[in-house]
């Protein structure tokens, strides 16, 4: 069975470790916060300017100059702290964020990674994605497999224009859990009751299979 | 102490010319500079450049100056969530430049910082750093980038005092602070003024050395973008 | 909230190494870490660089390090006011590099922010600039600098928190405040530690992402060296 | 009659303009503080970390962290703001400051500065000094015309190792004012008593006199 976003979010919530500070990027990513367990010690930054960024506020309790990078209202949690936008990317370039999280369009089997622009069609920008995947030491990339049109996502080389190379280590998707090295992509994990083949079948990039490869556990 | 208040929005803008670049602080719609956006609109200043990160929505904020076709170019790192943006960029009435967030936020702070260039691995081997000085730096490749130069930075705090030193609230402080002193003149609006001495000036944010004149903003609508809430337990 | 408290300054050292390069805040005698350099003279730890605007005197600060012989190399921008430096030095037994002030605070902000290189107009001409690439932007000659890299920065803040936020008093925050992050461990120590959540989110000069360790220290003597008063009306 | 320091820092006061952040040396300059005119707004950074610095405190109201670039005890005026030292060279490195008065010991026609290392001699270090005058667009040297071995020191060419290149405008001696351009001291003023030929005498570098040379006034 290929997993819902929230069981992506849900799975990839496990890679997030005791003491880590992490990003989250919008959509499937910003669900991870809400899986990951409450007995480690976790601060999530949000690159328009705050550490230790907490819940959505209590209806009425919204606040204009307290939000995140995806523009939604937020809580700051105790502990939390604010600061300017140079200083927010001091933190992210200085690779003091332990991971990022993002989602993408394209990933290729060297870790590339295409997720911003689409030629011919109307471009958002790239907003802060470029500067987290130059920088993280540790990048998730959290996506379908395959696109609307059915076809891989993981490939061999990105067809579309980069936001960043080699930088990507590890790919949660709807039907596996994959590391990105030596040039290829590397099954670790299948979601459950996905085959083999059918990975096979959705991957475009080499897919290296390497003994039993066990069904995700959450 | 320099007295750096003028007494309203249209005494803060004197100078602004046609063909000027501006530097506009915020985050989306939190942390701009209403009162500013408002009379550059009044004033219909045009083929402006704009620094900004973001640029409005289609009636607010950076978004009005578009409607009015008075922006020629954006320097922006993300600029959805704009109809008239996307029409004007399609059709090739208006110039867009996107970089990455972060080389937007650095380029400001060389600019503040009398340092004209520095490296940043954002972009490397992507379009962004076509044309651009490349380099490697202990195994890793970073990109030459630039501090900018405008004439204006329109920037919106929360506290600012006389002598034009300024505490921002939240995630609003953003761009804005970075932007203090990055251009030839440095306008701040602020929601409140207060008398030289009434700051602590252990918590001010921004020294007012870096601003030229600020004035006390006015019918701040400090619009929400995303309201995202839980319900009350 | 990321706990970075530890008990005491013996646990804040651990891991420091004989010829490890230390960063240590402070300007004069102001906002030395006056807790970690005791330690450092405690475990006698040998052949260690130094990177500290100033050097100490003879009897406090890191004149205490010096006197024991433990350092090896200081980087520096200004190094008075200590004989037994001076003594050192000339005698060759110490090695000396000093910089510029702004340099040796944007090499520290640089290693902060993750940028390994900028350029900045100060030592253009000298001798600091020898062996160093020089390039012109806008007509103006620049040198090339790059960001430091150490094993460990000391510094001082006036007040903390659990999660290693952090807030300065006065003029005591100068480098304290840039060597935060700019090492690949930095320890805070505060003379006051809160739990998280006492500080104002908006009054944070550094958060605690900045900071691997923090303890409340003690026996603080901050002495002054140079006390110029008026007398009373 | 030649001018003691404390009528070398009035004579410099007059050069501070109305609306001027100023850095002031240690030495003379310190003195210009005395001078200015307390009709006009003026502010004094101190490259440590304040600007609206103040006199000294009180007896007994010293604060070991509240100090100038001279680790001398101070105060904060109304107005006044503390910031860590990046910060407070990015207000010298991007000419936020208006005006810096330094002294000097020696000085060329081309606007050249030696005041930080004597060859052979216990060398304390530049400070702040490259910074200030590699970015200052209006440099005050403060200094005696000659050193006490009776050397010039306006020089054709500096014989120290350099602070900085072409950069010094003005020098306020005590036997005179001078403009530094076009690769010559251009004489302004003279202390009050004291003759051209004098200063002719005392001046190794290029001196060009034009006119009428007025005397100082305080």
């Amino acid at each position: 069975m290929s997993l819902s976003k929230e069981q992506i979010a849900q799975r990839i919530a496990k890679e997030v470790k005791d003491g880590y500070y992490v990003n989250l990027g919008i959509g499937i990513p910003t669900l991870v916060a809400n899986f990951v367990r409450d007995d480690i010690q976790v601060e999530f930054q949000s690159e328009n300017g705050i550490l230790g960024m907490g819940p959505f506020p209590f209806e009425g309790e919204e606040d204009p100059d307290l939000i995140n990078a995806g523009k939604q209202t937020i809580t700051a949690l105790p502990g939390a702290s604010f600061f300017d936008s140079a200083m927010s990317f001091s933190m992210i370039r200085g690779q003091h964020v332990d991971l990022t999280i993002l989602g993408s369009m394209e990933v290729a089997q060297n870790g590339n990674i295409a997720n911003w622009k689409i030629p011919g069609k109307m471009v958002k920008g790239m907003g802060g994605a470029m500067d987290l995947v130059a920088s993280a030491e540790n990048i998730i990339v959290a996506m379908m497999h395959t696109n609307r049109a059915g076809n891989s996502k993981l490939l061999k080389e990105c067809t579309l224009p980069l936001t960043g190379v080699e930088c990507v280590r590890k790919i949660v998707t709807n039907l596996a859990v994959l590391e990105v090295k030596d040039n290829a992509f590397h099954l670790l994990e299948r979601a459950p009751g996905v085959s083999i083949d059918e990975i096979k079948e959705a991957t475009e990039g080499d897919l290296i299979v390497n003994g039993d490869i066990p069904e995700m556990k959450f | 102490m320099i007295n750096k208040t003028v007494s309203n929005v249209e005494k803060a803008c004197e100078g602004i010319k046609d063909s000027m670049t501006l530097m506009l602080g915020g985050f989306g719609l939190s942390g701009i500079p209403e009162n500013a956006i408002n009379e550059l609109v009044k004033r219909n200043v045009q083929d402006v450049t704009c620094i900004s990160n973001n640029a409005g929505v289609d009636d607010f904020g950076l978004g009005l100056l578009l409607r009015k076709h008075q922006i020629k170019k954006m320097v922006s790192s993300y600029v959805g969530e704009n109809k008239e943006f996307e029409r004007q960029m399609l059709s090739g009435e208006m110039e867009v430049e996107l970089i990455p967030q972060g080389t937007l936020a650095q380029r400001c702070q060389a600019a503040q910082s009398g340092i004209p260039a520095f490296f940043t691995p954002a972009g490397y081997g992507t379009e962004v750093a076509e044309g651009k000085e490349t380099r490697e730096f202990d195994g890793k490749m970073y990109v030459m980038e630039r501090a900018f130069k405008a004439d204006f930075a329109f920037i919106k705090a929360w506290k600012g005092d006389e002598a034009g030193n300024l505490i921002f609230k939240g995630t609003a402080r953003n761009f804005n602070a970075n932007m203090c002193g990055a251009a030839k003149i440095t306008v701040a609006e602020v929601e409140e003024l207060v008398p030289a001495g009434e700051l602590d000036p252990n918590q001010i944010h921004i020294p007012g050395i870096f601003v030229q004149r600020i004035f006390q903003g006015k019918d701040y609508e400090k619009r929400i973008e995303q309201r995202t809430v839980r319900p009350k337990k």
